[in-house]
């Protein structure tokens, strides 16, 4: 049993902000003070420190194939020194745990390839975790969606989500990645997706639909198309109204709010997309912050990083996946010297500043896309701490601040608000009850930081972690190595699903269909999530 | 204190086991004294150990180093050394004078892979053979040796000059396959026969050969001519104790451009009577 | 009792429709597998081998035990091998090898060490093997020869399924070999390309330069009229999808990882005119894992050291080939491969003199010197878990009967536990 | 003071701070180094509507690739002019001659960029290369290759130094003038940039038309002795001036005190030299100092 005393509370969900308050801590979950312990009480003391939640990452990536592909083509950046971005399963669990983060949500998995994300995941110390499912290229799903049979499509959604242990559905490029692999892609809602017959917002709308009719707890994850290009903004808005308020997580969204139509007129079109997120009250949004420095894109986007492959010469990996999904990986470089960068930079910010709840709009560096997870302190400090913002905006190319409103901003987050978008926010649009909060029968993850001026130093390294009531972190440093669970969703289907799908496989994939799903053996520390 | 001109190091015991002595270098040694050079820390195998358990050391508080024995398993010395002389009267390992920025090294015997590999300056010179991958990248990184001049009066390995940047490297002997690969710039003057492939998807940079050579078919013949570079070159390399015999001088090269499979912007320069 | 759909593990193949008829600790019939599957599922399915230290049999704990002294009092270990293990196998040698500061390499440093150094120069345009069966009009194999290391390559993957959208199966594609002997994979070739030994880059990088429109100065590269290059160029741009399958004809053959540079970035460059791919034939059953499971536990593919504690990459450094040829190491420890067989002649005469460990399930060529052997259960038929097929798919493989000799990645699991002790 | 009979006026020359450059021409032969040295000079006797001053310095056997060549020291009011010059010149005049190469020859803490911007007549072709610290441009021509150092070394320097011969006829004073070139010539880091190294139109500054900055010395002009307040003694029917230009304030000391002694000739009245009261540039170069 644990008691941590005299600590600043932020627990934003059950509305305490700042007062001094106990929590006590038994069997991995948050209890009520107990008139009597039964068991020796072991006290920390957080005087002059901050008690939160542990941290919420909605969209990381962790594990899987193309995280481990990027360590393999990349041996210059993961020895010492800097620039750094890629880790090891081990360390990616002892870094996230040293800055306060407990749960972690791996973005992207092809299912014929989820086996090796579990298998990677769980390898990583600490963390809970889960990952999200790629649906918008599926075949089985482009069928569905042709037919427009959505009884089906529901069933598929189910199927794909249990054979892949997955905890979301995630929509990456829906049909563009399907025409990369004739060459094309897709640039607006309404383009064809070749062989198919059918438009990314046809797919979109009715995974949509699926997914809010299966009643699973996190609402479509969706990466939209033209990812990173100038004037993206209108086929976000786009994309936005065509979903007519349904819930929907937009991830990244700083890589699509772009306006201009090169590199000569590149502009921020934060404030329109912030808008129109703001008017949507069932959206939520993870930002995507660039960090500068040396970075390793990846995404399932491939014809996307293909085009950053033309643009910077670097070394390119990209894999199809059959039937589902497909890759890209490209090194990258964010330079405050080079105006399209610093721009991204100042796009990422305002989205953070413009979207007025901030139980909407989530911290991530789409880790190591925009920058690695080990940057998040570096991001709270440049939205609590206007000075260092402008600080640091003195060191950019000096059109940025004629394309983007960044300078006129004058907000800061306060405690509560960085306590929303790093850990409350996010669990609950990951429908997470235990997480993100510290009332009674949540999970024991909490985190606790030395107050301090420098709030990069705050968060950089927790005075203490507790994971499922275990201390794992004291001074920012490992004191234990604990493993966390896989969540998963699960959801009732339609056995009869699986002949639909079997004789797909059979006829046009290459294993087993028995083989295809992966099995509980990848699951040893699982947490189900039920839905209905 | 009685100050000596130089330190001296021995080794005790010849070893099979690598050693790891990135501290033997000027920058570090030129500041401590006896007691302090015996304490730095080396890797044998697995083991860490102290200096002095492995050489016995004379001298203290100089940048001029001399090392002695069969050195062959010690590797990484001269590590990223900026200053100083350090001269090695025997065999030396893989990884010497990685990442140097200044300063001199000499080498009475032959080295291991890796000389003078992302070297960014100061002068190597070799009496005996280096290994391969001459100032080339460590995996994963595309910029090799980028500043700096390697002399090797014996042979080299393969793949010397990989993804090279700037900077010159002299082989008089023989030399293995595809030097210059990838690289970037720089100048590789190969004075030996040559294996196969020089140049192999070079971006830029020139390759000098004296010797045979079989030029691979990614590379378009241009013209016969006498490159007023060269003659540059070579007196600038004559300034440094590098000597090209008078008839590659005064002479005729036949140019070939390449790699054209990549940009086409590199250059071999084949000596027009060396095939 | 029958089990279906079991993985075979012998190959980067990884067919996982076998069936096996199981009577008792004994598979009695194989159906579907090649006949190199068949035998080995039958041959292999018990060790034949007893725990031996210095030739005499003794228990597995005396072997265990003695092992872990070797390791102990060793100054510069290598553990190597681990391309016929399980994932599991294979982190729980990456355990041991960080906590006894050793060498760990896998036998890619014989195979396609060359494709990794070049992925990581390149990088690598890809795809599942399904990709391959449903799209490609393409299929050009490049110093490989599946007809004989992969048997049913063709028939699950490369040449005759009817695919999505090659509804015509052999005749929706068009198969071109190039090889410097005549193998079995090139009769079954639209087209076969016999090039002069060595002449690989020379090729590659003809092929380049063609799709720049930069024809050599030559009438013939590799041996083969630059005609014929020309007409592989078009057929290449002119192609829907393409797939290059290389092997170790590219790796091991001189030029090695120059060689799959030009290959990926041929392929690479192709993908400005349409979609083409790159996939290396890796030959043992679980060799990708070791590079995917080397990579989460230590962020490299192969040649780890972690004598310093932290790892460290660097091939022709760390690889066991390189460690050995230059006497390096003093204790072997090798899991899962015969490197005694297959190294070159000076690395085996160190392997001769140093103390080796031996696990495997039977007797090879390396078991023969080792000090210490130590059997274990096979992996696929004997112990259950993780392989990677060639192009990354990874499949669970089962364990279909018992031994009386634990995993490999038990086995090193009490090592680590006796040599943190 | 008297040197064979000759008066040196007491006065001195004003001269002012420029910036210069040493630039070296090499090529295959002798010939062509001067050919390119020349034409890269040409049209280079005052900046006053030259862009420049520049003379050949020396010939010059010791150069980097072991031709010969030809040193020309070149001045300039700013650096940003002597940039414009130096591409001009040595694009239009040593990039076109057949074999030349050019070389920086000036050590010197500021630099101005050359090659590095007549690169680009390469049209993206050229290449560099570096030896040591010093970059190179090889720029392909039609003969071979052009060899153009990156950047060249900028230095303070001196112009304006300057003799005026007072003789009794032009035939005295030329050939006082000519003595005094060759003498001046032997002193390195100076060149005389006027034909022949002598100036007979010497200049005042201003003139009576408002578009005109220089007009003729006409205190020094023999023929207008009466109409103006002339400086000539009696006697004196013909002047000739020899302007010198270096890059350190010693060698232009030095050049015009060689100059200044070989002009002694008989015949000669007097030496004196040309100024602006003081007012234009801060070194006055007292000739009676010169020989002090």
């Amino acid at each position: 049993m644990i008691k941590i005393i005299n600590g600043e509370v932020y627990d934003p969900l059950n509305k305490i902000a700042g007062e001094i308050r106990e929590i006590w801590v038994e069997g991995g979950k948050i209890i009520n003070p107990p008139t009597k312990p039964r068991t020796p009480v072991e006290v920390i003391d957080a005087a002059g420190m901050l008690v939160m939640p542990g941290g919420v990452d909605i969209h990381s990536h962790i594990a899987g194939s193309k995280v481990n592909a990027g360590r393999v083509m990349r041996p210059e950046v993961h020895g010492w020194g800097e620039g750094r971005s890629l880790y090891t399963a081990e360390e990616t669990g002892h870094l996230y745990a040293r800055m306060g983060y407990t749960t972690v949500m791996e973005a992207a998995v092809a299912p014929l390839k989820a086996r090796h994300t579990h298998e990677e995941l769980n390898h990583i110390p600490v963390l809970d975790k889960g990952c999200y499912t790629l649906m918008g290229n599926n075949h089985l799903v482009l069928d569905c969606v042709r037919r427009k049979d959505l009884n089906t499509l529901k069933n598929v959604v189910a199927w794909l989500l249990s054979a892949s242990r997955g905890m979301a559905l995630k929509v990456v490029n829906a049909g563009g990645v399907e025409n990369w692999k004739r060459g094309g892609n897709v640039r607006s809602l309404d383009d064809s997706v070749v062989e198919w017959g059918v438009t990314p917002r046809e797919i979109i709308t009715m995974l949509v639909e699926a997914n809010e009719a299966l009643g699973l707890p996190h609402s479509v994850h969706l990466h939209c198309h033209n990812l990173g290009l100038p004037g993206n903004y209108r086929s976000t808005l786009e994309t936005l109204q065509a979903l007519e308020g349904r819930r929907v997580h937009l991830t990244h969204l700083q890589f699509y709010s772009y306006g201009g139509k090169g590199q000569a007129d590149f502009c921020s079109r934060a404030q329109e997309v912030a808008e129109e997120v703001n008017a949507q009250p069932l959206v939520t949004v993870d930002v995507g912050q660039v960090i500068f420095g040396d970075v390793t894109t990846m995404t399932a986007d491939a014809p996307a990083q293909y085009g950053l492959y033309r643009i910077t010469g670097n070394r390119w990996i990209s894999t199809d996946v059959n039937m589902e999904s497909g890759a890209g990986i490209v090194p990258l470089a964010f330079r405050p010297r080079s105006p399209v960068n610093s721009i991204q930079w100042a796009v990422g910010l305002e989205l953070f500043l413009l979207i007025e709840d901030p139980w909407r709009v989530f911290l991530t560096t789409d880790h190591p896309n925009a920058g690695p997870f080990t940057m998040y302190p570096q991001v709270i400090k440049l939205l609590m701490d206007r000075d260092y913002r402008e600080e640091m905006m003195g060191s950019l190319h000096p059109k940025t601040f004629k394309r983007t409103t960044l300078a006129e901003i004058r907000r800061e987050y306060t405690l509560s608000e960085i306590a929303v978008i790093t850990r409350a926010g996010p669990a609950r649009a990951l429908g997470l009850k235990d997480k993100g909060h510290l009332g009674v029968g949540a999970d024991a993850d909490i985190a606790i930081y030395r107050k301090g001026n420098d709030w990069e130093e705050v968060f950089s390294r927790a005075a203490y972690v507790l994971k499922a009531g275990e201390l794992v972190i004291k001074d920012g440093e490992m004191v234990r190595g604990t493993w966390g669970k896989t969540f998963r969703v699960d959801t009732p289907r339609d056995p009869r699903v699986e002949k639909v799908v079997k004789d797909k496989y059979q006829r046009w994939g290459t294993v087993s269909f028995d083989n295809y799903g992966v099995e509980d053996a990848y699951l040893p520390r699982e947490e189900v999530i039920r839905c209905r | 204190m009685r100050v000596m001109n130089k330190i001296e190091l021995t080794l005790k015991e010849e070893t099979t086991i690598p050693l790891e002595a990135e501290v033997i270098s000027p920058d570090l040694l030129a500041g401590l004294r006896h007691q302090e050079i015996c304490r730095l820390p080396v890797y044998l195998g697995r083991h860490k150990a102290r200096l002095g358990d492995l050489f016995s050391i004379k001298g203290e508080r100089s940048s001029q180093i001399y090392v002695q024995g069969n050195l062959s398993r010690v590797k990484k010395m001269g590590w990223g050394m900026s200053t100083g002389r350090l001269c090695i009267a025997g065999n030396g390992g893989m990884h010497l004078g990685a990442g140097m920025t200044g300063g001199e090294i000499v080498v009475d015997g032959n080295t291991g892979d890796w000389l003078g590999a992302q070297m960014q300056g100061g002068l190597i010179r070799i009496r005996g053979s280096a290994g391969n991958l001459v100032g080339a990248a460590y995996r994963g990184n595309h910029t090799g040796m980028n500043r700096g001049l390697i002399v090797i009066e014996g042979n080299a390995g393969n793949m010397i000059g990989e993804h090279m940047r700037r900077g010159v490297i002299v082989v008089h002997g023989d030399v293995g396959d595809f030097p210059g690969a990838m690289m970037r710039g720089g100048t590789l003057v190969l004075a030996g026969p040559v294996g196969e492939g020089p140049g192999a998807g070079m971006h830029r940079g020139t390759i000098v050969v004296l010797g045979p050579c079989r030029i691979l078919p990614s590379f378009k013949y241009a013209a016969a001519y006498k490159p007023v570079f060269l003659l540059l070159l070579y007196r600038w390399l004559k300034g440094q104790g590098v000597e090209i015999p008078g008839d590659k001088v005064e002479a005729e090269y036949r140019r070939y451009c390449g790699d054209l499979a990549e940009t086409g912007k590199g250059e071999i320069l084949l000596w027009h009577e060396a095939n | 009792m029958r089990v279906n759909n079991v993985v075979c593990m012998f190959c980067g193949a990884l067919c996982d429709d076998l069936e096996l008829v199981v009577e008792g600790d004994r598979i009695t019939e194989v159906r579907k597998g090649c006949a190199i599957g068949k035998k080995k599922f039958l041959h292999y399915q018990e060790p034949v081998l007893s725990p031996m230290v210095d030739g005499k049999v003794v228990d597995l704990e005396e072997a265990i035990q003695v092992a872990v002294d070797i390791l102990s009092s060793s100054r510069y270990p290598l553990i190597y091998g681990l391309s016929s293990t399980t994932c599991e196998g294979q982190v729980a040698a990456v355990r041991l090898a960080k906590a006894i500061g050793a060498n760990i390499d896998s036998t890619s440093s014989v195979c396609h060490g060359p494709s990794t150094i070049a992925k990581q120069i390149v990088g690598v345009s890809t795809a599942t093997l399904g990709e391959v069966k449903n799209r490609a009009d393409l299929v050009i194999f490049w110093g490989c020869n599946p007809a004989a290391s992969h048997p049913r390559h063709f028939n699950r993957y490369s040449v005759l399924p009817k695919g999505q959208f090659i509804p015509g199966g052999r005749e929706g594609r068009r198969v071109v070999v190039v090889d410097v002997r005549p193998t079995p994979t090139a009769r079954i070739a639209d087209t076969f390309l016999q090039v002069t030994p060595g002449g690989d880059y020379e090729a590659l990088s003809t092929l380049r330069a063609l799709l720049k429109k930069i024809p050599p100065d030559r009438e013939e590269v590799a041996g083969i009229p630059l005609a014929r290059w020309e007409e592989l160029a078009e057929a290449c741009k002119a192609a829907r999808y393409g797939i290059l399958f290389f092997g170790m004809g590219l790796t091991m053959s001189r030029g090695r990882y120059m060689n799959v540079v030009a290959a990926l970035s041929l392929v690479r460059d192709l993908n400005a005119f349409t979609r083409f791919g790159a996939i290396a034939m890796r030959g043992h059953g679980n060799v990708t894992g070791s590079e995917q499971a080397l990579a989460w536990t230590t962020g490299y593919p192969f040649a780890v050291n972690f004598s310093r504690g932290t790892p460290r990459y660097s091939p022709g450094e760390f690889t066991a080939v390189d460690l050995l040829a230059r006497g390096e190491v003093d204790a072997v420890l090798v899991i899962a491969s015969d490197p005694a067989a297959h190294f070159p002649a000076a690395a085996v005469r160190h392997l001769e003199q140093v103390p080796v460990i031996a696990l495997d399930p039977h007797p090879t060529v390396t078991t023969s010197v080792a000090k210490v052997v130590i059997p274990c259960a096979v992996s696929g038929i004997s112990a259950a878990g993780t392989a990677y097929r060639m192009d990354g798919v990874p499949l669970r493989a089962k364990k279909v009967i018992s031994v009386a000799y634990p995993s490999d990645a038990e086995i090193l699991a009490s090592i680590s536990e006796g040599v943190k002790q | 003071m008297q040197v064979n009979g000759v008066e040196i006026v007491d006065t001195f020359a004003e001269a002012f701070p420029m910036r210069g450059a040493r630039v070296l021409v090499t090529a295959l032969s002798r010939k062509w180094a001067l050919e390119a040295a020349r034409a890269a000079t040409g049209f280079a006797t005052s900046v006053i509507a030259c862009g420049c001053e520049a003379g050949i310095e020396e010939e010059t056997g010791d150069t980097p690739d072991g031709r010969p060549g030809v040193n020309m020291l070149f001045f300039a009011v700013s650096r940003e002019e002597l940039e414009k010059q130096l591409l001009q010149r040595i694009g239009q005049c040593i990039m076109t001659a057949p074999t030349t190469a050019c070389f920086n020859n000036l050590e010197a803490s500021q630099h101005i960029r050359v090659g590095g911007k007549l690169r680009y007549f390469g049209d993206g072709y050229q290449g560099s290369k570096l030896l040591g610290d010093r970059r190179f441009w090889r720029i392909p021509v039609m003969e071979g290759e052009f060899l153009l150092e990156d950047s060249f070394g900028v230095q303070k320097a001196v112009g304006g130094g300057n003799i005026l011969i007072l003789a009794e006829t032009l035939e005295v004073a030329l050939e006082a003038a000519e003595k005094a070139v060759v003498a001046m010539k032997q002193v390195k880091g100076i060149i005389l940039p006027f034909p022949g190294g002598i100036v007979r139109s010497g200049s005042k500054v201003g003139s009576r038309y408002r578009f005109l900055p220089a007009s003729t010395n006409t205190a020094y002009c023999p023929t207008l002795r009466g109409r103006v307040e002339s400086e000539l003694p009696p006697g004196v029917n013909a002047v000739l001036e020899i302007v010198v230009d270096g890059l350190e304030l010693e060698a232009v000391k030095e050049a015009m005190r060689v100059g200044l002694l070989a002009a002694c000739l008989p015949g000669v009245k007097s030496i004196s030299a040309g100024n602006y009261g003081g007012s234009l540039g801060p070194y006055h170069l007292h000739l009676r100092e010169l020989l002090g």
